[in-house]
């Protein structure tokens, strides 16, 4: 006779995602209707936008290319809540880990979109692809940074341990965002001021694209939390399926007595 | 925790002074950084004058990347980083032991480095009591936010090419604002004000990530 | 008392392999148990679970009163585990290794003076960088912090492995000694006749599952028959 | 010779394969060491424009020193350099196959990493197969060398901080060639004899090191 | 036809410790002897000079008809030794390591397969990444590798360490069935009862010399001696 003591459950019970169809939950379906109209909004008020003298059509770029960036720093500080969320014992769940896991996934390729959109826009306006301007140099940075902090959650651990290791690099990681974002008030550079900063009365910034940057930004944010919500899902249904193939292991791992 | 984190600097530092691995192996690799990169840079164009305090830091930022791994790989012997989980030493005390044992290395690099600079590049130091400062700042910092990140990448089978990926973007800002204050001093012009801040940032860079270590070392250490 | 182990269909997990599938143990405090099985049983496992060292992800699990699944941290100061890795750093010598150890363990430095010698550590190994000792040296010195160390719980993984004639009886003599002493000894070990030898009872463990008794037929102990196992 | 070539980098490949570490951790990395250096450089002064292949290349090198770091870790299994020299193995072979399986993963990075200069920089496609040769050029030399003082450093103790210590310096000349080249196929004035001298210097760099290798490789594999 | 092993106050030096201090020692073809001493006498380096890994520095040393002293090398495509450290690559998978060791070796894939199987190596393990095995599954592996390698000299540091009973009695099985193909076994073991069933004699190392039979006190061996001990 073999010992019949039934096996628990190894980790937090299955969750209720794994019940949902492909396309999540009535929640996420409305999510990503409301970013796919953002989307639409910023497009057209991107198109409805007037040429400039020095930047010509290259001037709507300014509806996609700061959405992006700053929706990458929505995205980051999302990655660096969810792991002090999961830091602090008393409010430690794995699914914090996910969402760190997910939201940084995301981050890297609107930070890529920025870099794209960005040099796209610097072509014609300072005549090259790219130049080693602060902001420029720290918006790469950031992403070399949110790479790493990738590969480390890639390296093959335990998942609790793995989970604390990218916590703390991900909260120290975070710091790049302020420093980018100051970059262009403590170092000289050819990239554009803090503009919504500097926005004053006497401040000639035309309001249709102080306009068309905030619909980006929404759409661009709208869009991020889409992705992330289903990353999240993803993460989640894995888990699951970890958990129930675990189940099987464990019957074969016991089985291995019988031989 | 002090105790356990003089029994573990001790025990670093008695592993270096048998090795000499940080005096015969980091020292010169500093030193060849400096000379590399005059090379890259480009002697003609007359870059070198004015990047002499950036290459330094970045030489002293690489030559801590090799004492933390250094610091890191020590603990690497098998059964080693169960045994300091199992020894009850006090995490916080390990992490400022290890810290503190990179750091007083650090300081004897930074001080003959600085001596070749001055040589190398011809530059005078004006400001002294600010560069001693300023490397005092520094170091804390590196060797600091260097061993918690350490932790991070040990045990890891892929610790030399991760360690390196994780820490250096977290050391830019040390290189950065050490770089600007040392300048300050170097060139003398007692523009007081901008060599403060940056002090202050680094200051403030060394007790964060302290602190931070004092509190994460726990968990990184014990779950693994 | 608390007993020193309790055990009820554990679970370990070590990256997604259940090492540990299910295993039930009682020890109660002061009892040599040996511990046997087929290679990749998981017997390690069992052992670094009990040190507190690997997360019990399933079932009961208590060691020294303490509760693995929620503060395994507890326990881990409090037993004193012999690895199959030495644990010692290369660069020192074998007598810093043990100062080192010891100290950390707040031992003094009489006790290694004392395992030193014990263990035929003394005289030239004593000087000699650790990571240049033979296999056998090695586990020597991983024994000397071992009896250094000394505690409640003893987790041994084959003690004997690599020592010569002389230092297989010395390990003997050491877990009677810590057993006289009333320490609890869990002793992994392929050698059954030596274990037997030692311990009151065998635990066989085969697929990461007890399976207690020579044969895996055998039914699992009630009180009574621990009883016996245990005046046997 | 070549069977064994083969053999061995085969099976780096496939370590590579499995744990995607030039992939995950080297790339990011060159990424990094560039920006980085670019911060070192203090993009205030303007100096950068002109150091920009410069900066690829220390890139590179750095990337390649930790590439032929993993090639070595690798190695460091317990026993497996004993099972090596066993084997029967053509020494010659062993280091071809280590050296073929660095060079792969490096050109694969510099690609990726050139793309982005020469997108930056709008090269001229003269210069751009200029940029080519000297890549493959460099890449080799960069190997040939890495894998030769990688099994020198290799099995010491202190395996980190001893091979950047022995490497670098010997790849400084192909950092400079490398730079200088690509400089006259970025800023496309063809004057093609410096340029091409210093792909000579490059080509020469590859070969010697190559020869060497597969001469000297043998006692040090093997007396090690 | 020239002896497998002929030893005459052989030296060798580790850094500068001479770990073998004047060993004599003469294997003939075809036998099976095993080597036993204390821990540290150098056992291990005396499998590491045999196999051409460590330079014999004084004294005479052929093995297989080379001379160690001038063309160690040459052995070491020879022999085939199974060492106290595996040799595997952590990363890959147990069947890929011995596929890698099998085409360095020029053997079949088909040996391999056979290795595998005779070691309990097929099924769930083969595809393992080899870091991830316990001591005892890493052992088997290393036999595998052996196994696969077969050759004239075969040089066993501990091959019973470490397995569990099944395991051990393959070894035996291993050896035996190498003896019988005619290849000649030198094997270090602290099993001494185990050791001298499989083996013609024993040879005792103390201090890094050899001391033919049970007491240091014993003669070195007269050529009649050893035809006695050869028949045995
Ligand atoms: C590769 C090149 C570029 C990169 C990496 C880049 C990156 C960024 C980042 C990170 C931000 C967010 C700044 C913050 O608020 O912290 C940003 C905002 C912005 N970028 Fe760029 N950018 C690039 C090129 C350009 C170009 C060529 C232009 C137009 C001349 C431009 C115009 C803007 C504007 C108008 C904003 C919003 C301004 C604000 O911060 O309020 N960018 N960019
Ligand atoms: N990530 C993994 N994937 C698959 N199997 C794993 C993994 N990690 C560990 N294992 C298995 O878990 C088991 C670990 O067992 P453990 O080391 O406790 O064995 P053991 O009883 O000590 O064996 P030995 O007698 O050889 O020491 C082994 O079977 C090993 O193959
Ligand atoms: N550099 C050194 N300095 C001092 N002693 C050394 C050095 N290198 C090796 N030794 C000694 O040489 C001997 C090596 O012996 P070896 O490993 O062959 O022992 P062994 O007979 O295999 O022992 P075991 O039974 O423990 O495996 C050990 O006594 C070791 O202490
Ligand atoms: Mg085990
Ligand atoms: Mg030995």
């Amino acid at each position: 006779m073999t010992t019949t003591a039934p096996v628990e459950a190894t980790t937090d019970p299955p969750d209720p995602v794994a019940a949902q169809g492909p396309l999540g939950s009535a929640l996420t379906l409305a999510l990503g209707i409301a970013a796919l109209l953002a989307l639409a909004a910023t497009y057209a008020l991107g198109l409805a936008l007037p040429d400039t003298v020095e930047q010509g059509g290259y001037a709507r770029l300014i509806a996609i290319h700061p959405g992006l960036a700053w929706a990458s720093y929505v995205a980051f500080g999302v990655t660096a809540l969810a792991s002090a969320a999961w830091l602090v014992p008393r409010t430690r769940r794995i699914s914090w880990d996910h969402l760190a896991g997910a939201s940084a996934e995301v981050g890297v390729v609107f930070t890529g979109l920025t870099l794209l959109t960005g040099s796209i826009w610097g072509r014609p306006t300072w005549g090259v692809w790219w130049v080693w301007d602060a902001r420029l140099t720290l918006s790469a940075l950031m992403l070399a940074i949110y790479l790493g902090y990738l590969a480390l959650r890639r390296v093959p651990s335990d998942p609790e341990v793995r989970a604390s290791r990218a916590a703390v690099v991900a909260l120290g990681a975070v710091l790049i965002i302020p420093i980018n974002h100051f970059a262009v008030q403590w170092w000289r550079t050819l990239h554009q001021g803090r503009s919504l900063a500097q926005l004053t009365p006497e401040n000639d910034l035309d309001a249709s694209f102080i306009g068309a940057m905030a619909v980006g930004f929404l759409a661009m944010t709208l869009v991020y939390a889409w992705l992330t919500v289903h990353r999240v899902r993803v993460a989640r249904l894995e888990d699951a399926d970890a958990e129930a193939s675990l189940q099987v292991a464990i019957v074969e791992r016991r089985a291995e007595a019988a031989r | 925790m002090w105790r356990d984190a003089l029994l573990v600097a001790g025990k670093d530092l008695r592993i270096e002074g048998r090795s000499r691995v940080a005096l015969n192996q980091v020292l010169p690799f500093a030193v060849l950084v400096l000379v590399l990169f005059a090379f890259a840079l480009d002697p003609d164009r007359g870059v070198l004058e004015r990047a002499a305090a950036g290459l330094y830091w970045v030489a002293v930022l690489f030559s801590a990347l090799l004492a933390v791994q250094r610091s890191q790989a020590v603990e690497s012997g098998d059964g080693t980083a169960d045994a300091l989980r199992l020894s009850g030493l006090d995490p916080a005390g390990v992490f400022l032991g290890k810290a503190g044992a990179v750091a007083l290395q650090l300081l004897v690099l930074e001080a003959l480095l600085g001596v070749g600079v001055v040589v190398l590049y011809g530059v005078a130091p004006a400001g002294l009591g600010l560069l001693v400062v300023t490397a005092l700042a520094a170091t804390a910092g590196l060797a600091a936010a260097g061993t918690l990140y350490g932790v991070i990448a040990a045990g890891l089978r892929v610790r030399e090419t991760l360690l390196p990926l994780l820490l250096l973007p977290v050391l830019a800002p040390v290189l950065i604002a050490a770089t600007r204050a040392s300048e300050t001093a170097l060139s003398g012009v007692s523009s007081g004000v901008p060599a403060g801040s940056w002090l202050a940032l680094l200051v403030t860079f060394a007790m964060v990530y302290l602190g931070f270590g004092v509190v994460a070392f726990g968990p990184l250490l014990e779950d693994a | 008392m608390d007993p020193a182990v309790r055990l009820r269909s554990a679970v370990c997990l070590l990256g997604r392999f259940p090492a540990l599938s299910g295993i039930d143990l009682d020890v109660r405090r002061g009892e040599v148990v040996a511990v046997e099985g087929p290679n990749g049983a998981g017997k390690t496992t069992l052992l670094r679970a009990l040190a507190g060292l690997v997360p019990v992800t399933g079932g009961v699990a208590e060691v020294l009163g303490v509760d693995l699944r929620t503060a395994r941290r507890k326990v881990r100061p409090r037993v004193a585990l012999l690895s199959q890795a030495g644990g010692l750093y290369d660069e020192l010598t074998v007598a810093d290794n043990l100062r080192f150890w010891a100290r950390a363990a707040g031992r003094s430095m009489a006790a290694v003076e004392e395992a030193m010698a014990e263990l035929g550590l003394d005289g030239r190994l004593a000087d000699v960088a650790a990571g240049r000792l033979s296999t056998g040296q090695r586990r020597r010195v991983a024994l000397a912090a071992l009896v250094t160390r000394d505690s409640e719980l003893w987790l041994l993984d084959e003690p004997h492995a690599g020592l010569d004639a002389a230092g297989r009886d010395l390990v003997d003599a050491l877990v009677l000694g810590a057993a006289r002493r009333g320490a609890t000894v869990v002793l992994v070990s392929h050698e059954l006749e030596r274990a037997a030898a030692l311990s009151v009872r065998t635990v066989s463990i085969v697929g990461g599952r007890t399976v207690l008794g020579a044969t895996p037929a055998a039914p699992l102990p009630r009180p009574s028959d621990q009883e016996a196992a245990g005046v046997a």
